[in-house]
């Protein structure tokens, strides 16, 4: 008499391919990417969209790429219907697709993008927040005060996909991201429908204490290990050594 | 005959798909733990903040500050993470949780559940349940069929306060399994040795069979 | 012309004392207070509140006590003139309270408690949330529906101090805890006016890691060290160890 | 006379209460951060994901997953701390935030702040700029007096689209400091050899003095 139960979510997470870590994407899909700018981007997992062919996509992502990489791929193949984003900066390739109305862009303010995604995440549906109001992000929208400062409604953000990239993962798919790496993509993770993580590291099971990590494994529905990444700068900024400055002024080494 | 307390929770660790996040409420579900398969990667959430809870510590590895959320003593399984209670409702009242297993004073024939208050009664405090029963994927509950006095459980409507409305997906007592349907009350499955009539004749609503 | 600039918040945060510590504290304070039952209380930092003579102190915790432990002191004085939790449970203090009127407990979901903290710190003035929808706590709410489901509007938690316990902490305030002592204190933390940590070890600036701080010290006003504490266990549960129960089966060496 | 980009960062770092937390936006506010002085306990905030944004690593130690919000390779003091995007705009809109040093294509005597678009220019986009000038304590804006081409920055109203409403405290030109009071305009301090004069002449707004 007892039905026959589906496997849960949280088994055989690890997916030996970037093609398998995608399995179901499809025409149409609401994608989220993690990273600011090229910080933080799932760079494998961005290329194996493009590989897998799907076209129509929403695209979630603070920037959806810069100075011609990371997301700026998906822009050139014209895979992308519509972008979610708060800055569009110097990403040519976006401003053309925006002047040429072939990608919708709608531009939201950071602290409320990343809130809505949070909030879907949370299972809260609508936020009231102070952000926006008195501008043209606040139009058309709820507006509402409270102990007299006034606030507009803003409503959860959800994805069927969020791609993200983490430093460590175990198998259970507990993360840990490196430095600003961090970013969008732990409150993406929690507001997709199938979160996908590329990893630079898979750990052994309780190789990250618990209180270590960032992001548990109830978030997370599929890893794949990638060890090789780009990275690429956007604007590396340097200063000298203090010692070197001094030899270079005397004409020492360098 | 019928279930004892542990075949109820012996009946109930088989409605925990393999690969599943589970929570389970204090009292009876709590007994579930120890009938979970091994190797059937199911995480245990409490809601204090951990998932991956494990068995009670060995004597002497006891920790204060590592407790579940009815103020035990647990321990963590590998792979497990500690976290904010902030954290730990997103997972809950977000849908994460695909199971919560628990306890009940009243179930309605339209899935309302009440567990935490009985009118007049002492108030013990809502705490985690009424996020648990809304926001969970999927819920059970575990309870005797009738309470100590022979009062039925499974009523046409809750007479006590509510913890939430039309969440309840399936109930195990100790003398049937039943389905709360858009019809009402189902009968899926009869303990050893109670009857149809056993049944019917502890709850104060309709079973459909 | 320069006007004339206060110091900011986010200097000499080391208090000597838990005197010094709560300094300000006053009559009528809402204060916020970490801990799950007894797991994770500010031991010294509650006590200090005693001394200090406050009452009618708006109490917000999820338990308020257990065991005549902890917060229970605080009803035995008869300071506290409302209680905001989520449990009461065994906590006969309260219910001693809560039966002869002279505290106000209002008992609200737990998930809901955390969040209206955490809205009150993200500067989310309200919220929706399916939790409470056809109960008692759902009446006299706003309810609205978003996608089919109803839900009802919950506003932020705010507080004039939060007391709070934390494993370590730097001088700056950033703050790792331990296990489930975390609890509702990050929360917490970032409601309050006022953030007193109390932590059993202060831990050279630098010495958490950027990526391993629980809770940054933006968050955090005043830190005071304590050592000892008694951290008394609630529910002792144990299990023999593996070869001890053979042990004692076949009259070894237990 | 007047002064230059770096003597308006001098001039703003001396806005800095020590002991504050603040948000430096792109351009000239980010000038501000070398003339914090040392030991003053200011902590930079990055809403990408920072507290406790250092200098520019010494070349070679840069790592592309250490940036700061304008996306350059940035470092992190002793005592700082990583985090994700919510947390980092839970400080901002939560009010956490003492000060944020935002650059302006307009600001009205009102208080309103338009500096992420132009009517018919290219949109780069709002960032964190709405959630800065709507949530940080207290805004100080750093710009300069007029524009290249020597229109009014300080107006009546504007006629950019607003990135918040109501909000600058503070305004550092090259020619001046002025603050927006509940009257309008008002002269705090003039750059060295500027002429209240030169300063009303590139405004279209009263001044009070």
């Amino acid at each position: 008499m007892t039905e026959v139960k589906n496997e849960g979510r949280h088994r055989r997470k690890l997916r030996a391919s970037v093609t398998e870590a995608l399995e179901g994407l499809s025409d149409g899909a609401r994608i989220m990417v993690g990273g600011f700018g090229l910080c933080g981007n799932a760079e494998a997992l961005i290329k194996g969209v493009l590989d897998a062919g799907v076209k129509d996509v929403t695209l979630i992502s603070n920037n959806s790429g810069n100075l011609e990489k990371g997301l700026a791929a998906w822009l050139k193949a014209d895979i992308v219907r519509r972008v979610i984003c708060t800055y569009v900066g110097n990403n040519e390739d976006l401003h053309r697709k925006m002047a040429g109305k072939s990608v919708e862009v709608e531009i939201i303010p950071q602290g409320t993008f990343v809130e809505r995604m949070r909030a879907a995440g949370a299972g809260i549906p609508a936020f009231y927040t102070p952000t926006g109001v008195g501008t043209v992000v606040a139009e058309g929208k709820e507006h509402r005060d409270f102990d007299g400062v006034t606030h507009i409604l803003e409503h959860a953000l959800r994805a069927d996909f969020a791609l993200i990239r983490a430093h460590q993962v175990d198998a259970f798919g507990n993360l840990r991201f490196w430095r600003t790496a961090r970013n969008f993509s732990p409150a993406m993770a929690t507001a997709a429908k199938t979160t996908v993580v590329e990893a630079d590291e898979v750990v052994p099971m309780g190789a990250i204490d618990p209180d270590d990590v960032h992001l548990p494994g109830i978030f997370v529905h599929r890893v794949v290990e990638v060890r090789e990444h780009e990275d690429p700068y956007e604007y590396k900024r340097t200063r000298p050594r203090p010692g070197e400055a001094a030899l270079d002024a005397t004409g020492g080494a360098r | 005959m019928s279930f004892s307390k542990q075949e109820i929770a012996a009946r109930a660790a088989q409605e925990i798909a393999p690969g599943s996040v589970v929570n389970l409420g204090i009292g009876l579900p709590t007994l579930v733990a120890d009938h979970i398969p091994e190797g059937s990667d199911v995480w245990l959430q409490s809601e204090n903040g951990i998932l991956g809870m494990g068995p009670f510590p060995y004597e002497g590895d006891e920790d204060p500050q590592l407790i579940n959320a009815g103020k035990q003593t647990v321990t963590i399984v590998p792979g497990g993470s500690t976290f904010d209670s902030a954290t730990s409702f997103s997972m809950i009242r977000g849908g994460h949780v695909d199971l919560a297993i628990l306890g009940a004073m009243q179930v309605a024939q339209n899935g309302d559940l009440a567990n935490w208050a009985i009118p007049g009664g002492r108030v013990l405090g809502i705490g985690g349940a009424m996020d648990l029963a809304a926001g969970a994927r999927r819920i059970l509950v575990l309870t005797s069929h009738v309470t100590k006095k022979g009062a039925p459980k499974l009523v046409k409507e809750c007479s006590f306060p509510l913890t939430a409305a039309g969440v309840v997906a399936r109930i195990i007592t100790d003398l049937a399994v039943i389905d709360v349907t858009p019809k009402g009350f189902r009968l899926v499955e009869l303990a050893p040795g109670v009857s149809e009539e056993e049944v019917r004749a502890g709850m104060d609503a309709e079973l459909l069979a």
